[in-house]
């Protein structure tokens, strides 16, 4: 994985993006980033620099007050522009509990690809193969609010799969878990080929699974 | 403040179903689909509190009531929220019952709309700690006893002579309102500091969250 | 939680189609709530009985709800006979006990046990998401569903933040009494799960319009009707029968 | 502060504690320790190891299965027994967000000097003081709950402190801080008298901050 060149085509590209909630001081302040098919980047900074507002603004969760969106080869401005990136960018929340609101594995992880419009059959054979690729093929009828941590966020990563994403955002995917499924879940993402950013302040994490890091400080980014 | 399973006869039973029916829908037909993660979310946080913290009451202590708490933040929405909450305090606990869900859904649910009518505008406008405070406390108080008189209502209706159940109730409750009054207003004048958006019912979903 | 639910259990009744259950549930409530009749009512008490022992539903929890409920009845027998009127059946301390109350207070009871017992046997012992599905599919509004789904998928979570907050208070030094200080802090306490339950509310939504949701659910649990649901609602429905015709001869008789 | 010798009066003492989670296997399983006046203490260990859970029986949040208990010259067994230890020990959460529940910080602050028993007048000067002293002399009448992450971790730090504990246990004071709230956490514990427990998995932190080091394994103490 780690040897992928960064020259495919470009999925994302974010230019001089603005950003600060209600008065305070930005927090992004003429960010900009490009992501390429393929590509792996590690996003570090502190805590509040900004790296999760990073992340809502490619998905249209959060609007720029300046600066532009491109997602898959098209400028993204409206509720509506954003459906389709959605469709296409899975993103992991920090807390896996934000995640999972069915009651049930199997719902939600059908809840992505029932959205994109795909049958009840469809939806059940990619439940059962996401599962089971993730090594979670007894879970699909686990109440979701009864799993450990470390399998919620396995399931929570199902979930995002499910929907068969371009490109992934991980927001913190490894805090709080055991040293377990700290390992699992490593090797799942080491496992899957398609781009992604992922969210950390573990800088050894970052450096093991990404191929670029990228640092956010002072509402600008920067490559390691 | 619940009628008790089995007290209520079958027409009053199910005329309390019909107005509660009546109440949910209405609360649902408010209620857009966006908003249900919101309005469960609190409901969560509602049916968990009442039943978990316990207020100090003489050697004793109550459980809050919380309906003229949520009337200010959820309007008709209560009734849906109420609903649920008893329905599951039936299933998990045996308070109330079936056949009553109806009518305690009304006790519970319909002080908390008029709460709203009342005290949800003059808390949008309140710009000190003591307003809101002094607000939440009347909403609380107010919802408190107004649940008492629906609950004594019902229960005449139920048989006349349950009257004496009722005035044996009086006493106690009167306090149990006071310190839901108190109670209320300092969770009222909390949430008017620290997030007076929970007031202005449907904007809730623009505020963004930092990392 | 504390939660005195039964449906971790493995019998005919927890493997039985949660919908015929929840109508069944419903029609016994009503029928109870009817009649005054006593012989259907000890009947109904009885059902209640052999449906718990069937399910076998742990004693210990069982006893605690019955208990809760009775506590509410001996309190009308403490006061109902006392203020009813009617013929007395004997006096305490100069104080009538009227016949009349003494027999209105033991049907309230007897109708209130009897549908507890079945209540318990027959929804208790349903696992509560599928309870919600089951409503579903009993054209309860999608909505309230959704709204009871969530409701319940957050209980443990705000429990949980719950016992931490308190845990940090308790570490400080607080411990409750009747003082303002103490209404005070569990007000914020309580005010505090709030702001952190619609500031989650924003999170999940935000989650879910990740995942394409555009204000649309879709529910897609199923349930399959066998034949042992069949017997079960065939026999529940000649057993109301039974009772209705009951009651109504008998009605018809004092007619 | 580094040089301070452990030859003081013993604070706090646990002998031989057991204590599992529920059916699991012990998470502590013969721990002893004993903390005197002016040490400093570090510990670590893997997540999991037990290290919260023994910061927690100190205070008595949690009861012990097995062992005992000294804390200021008596056994303590009782949930009445620790109302004294615990406003004599304060305990810093790990997450600044499971501490702060007051609207504005001068009521977060005040809140254990008044369950102390303290009038409003001492408590208001204790307030303005331990804020002054921490450098949030201006924070007073902030929201709690809009503060960022460091300003938070430096109030629950106040809002322990105001109670005048003997002994301070910290659990992670520094996980999660930007580099500048980082720094002024480590000067603000550096420059206090008390006696401490400082749990982090940080060992370079441990080693500059601490007297003593102490290691958790496998469901005991060892010297380090």
């Amino acid at each position: 994985m780690r040897e992928t060149e960064s020259n495919g085509r470009v999925l994302v590209g974010l230019d001089r993006l603005v950003f600060s909630y209600e008065d305070n001081a930005p927090v992004l302040d003429g960010a900009s980033l490009s992501v390429s098919e393929g590509e792996r980047i590690g996003l570090t900074g502190s805590i509040g620099s900004g790296k999760t507002t990073l992340l809502h603004i490619i998905v249209g969760l959060i609007k720029p007050q300046a600066g532009t969106v491109r997602a898959f080869g098209a400028e993204r401005k409206k509720e509506h522009d954003f459906w389709e990136v959605r469709e296409r960018v899975g993103l992991l929340f920090q807390d896996p509990e934000d995640q999972l609101f069915c009651p049930t594995v199997r719902e939600d992880v059908a809840f992505g690809p029932l959205n994109q419009g795909r049958t009840r059959e469809e939806t059940s054979e990619i439940v059962s193969e996401t599962l089971i690729s993730l090594g979670l093929g007894g879970y699909a009828d686990r109440i979701t609010h009864h799993l450990s941590g470390g399998e919620k966020s396995l399931v929570s990563i199902a979930s995002v799969l499910a929907m068969k994403p371009d490109l992934l955002l991980l927001d913190e995917p490894t805090t709080g878990l055991d040293p377990d499924s700290f390992d699992r879940v490593r090797s799942i993402l080491l496992s899957l080929s398609q781009a992604m950013i992922i969210v950390s302040h573990d800088e050894r994490f970052i450096r093991q699974m990404t191929t670029r890091q990228v640092r956010i400080e002072g509402g600008r980014l920067t490559d390691l | 403040m619940h009628i008790t399973e089995g007290v209520a006869p079958v027409h009053l039973a199910l005329a309390g179903a019909a107005i509660a029916a009546g109440g949910v829908a209405a609360g649902l037909r408010v209620m857009k689909d966006e908003q249900i993660p919101r309005a469960a979310l609190m409901s969560s946080v509602i049916f968990i509190s009442s039943l978990v913290i316990r207020l100090p009451f003489g050697p004793s202590s109550v459980h809050p009531i919380l309906n003229g708490l949520t009337g200010i933040i959820l309007g008709w929405v209560s009734m849906p929220v109420f609903l649920v909450s008893l329905f599951l305090q039936a299933l998990l606990f045996q308070f109330g019952g079936v056949t009553t869900l109806g009518i305690n859904t009304v006790t519970m649910g319909l002080p908390a709309v008029v709460c709203f009518y009342l005290f949800n505008g003059p808390l949008r406008r309140s710009r000190s700690w003591r307003r809101s405070f002094l607000t939440g406390a009347a909403a609380g108080t107010v919802a408190s006893l107004l649940s008492f008189v629906l609950w004594s209502i019902a229960l005449m209706l139920c048989g006349k002579q349950l009257m004496v159940i009722a005035a044996l109730a009086l006493g106690p409750h009167i306090a149990i309102t006071i310190i839901e009054g108190l109670f209320t207003g300092f969770v009222v004048a909390f949430l008017s500091r620290v997030y007076p958006a929970v007031f202005s019912t449907p904007s809730l979903m623009k505020r963004g969250r930092a990392d | 939680m504390s939660c005195t639910t039964f449906y971790a259990g493995e019998t005919v009744i927890h493997r039985l189609d949660p919908r015929p259950r929840i109508i069944m549930t419903a029609a016994f409530a009503l029928l109870m709530a009817l009649t005054d009749h006593s012989g259907v009512l000890a009947c109904g008490i009885a059902a209640g009985l052999i449906l718990a022992l069937i399910a076998r539903l742990p004693a210990g929890p069982l006893l605690k709800r019955m208990i809760r409920l009775n506590i509410f009845m001996a309190l009308l027998f403490l006061f109902i006979p006392a203020t009813f009127g009617g013929r007395p059946d004997f006096t305490i301390f100069s104080i009538p006990f009227s016949h009349e109350g003494i027999v209105w207070s033991a049907v309230i009871t007897m109708k209130a046990n009897a549908i507890v017992l079945v209540f318990a046997a027959l929804l208790g012992t349903v696992e509560l998401f599928s309870l919600g599905h089951a409503f579903h599919h009993l054209k309860v509004p999608t909505k309230l569903i959704h709204l009871f789904l969530f409701t319940l998928r957050y209980l443990d979570l705000f429990h949980h933040e719950y016992l931490t907050l308190l845990r940090a208070m308790r570490a400080r030094g607080f411990r409750p009494r009747l003082k303002i200080h103490t209404y005070r802090t569990l007000g914020y306490l309580a005010a505090m799960l709030l702001v952190r339950s619609l500031e989650r509310s924003e999170r999940v939504m935000a989650a879910m319009k990740c995942r394409g949701f555009r204000g649309r659910f879709y529910p897609i649990r199923h349930f399959h009707y066998h034949r042992s649901d069949a017997v079960f609602s065939l026999v529940s429905i000649l057993l109301i029968a039974v009772f209705l015709s009951v009651i109504y001869a008998d009605i018809w008789r004092l007619w």
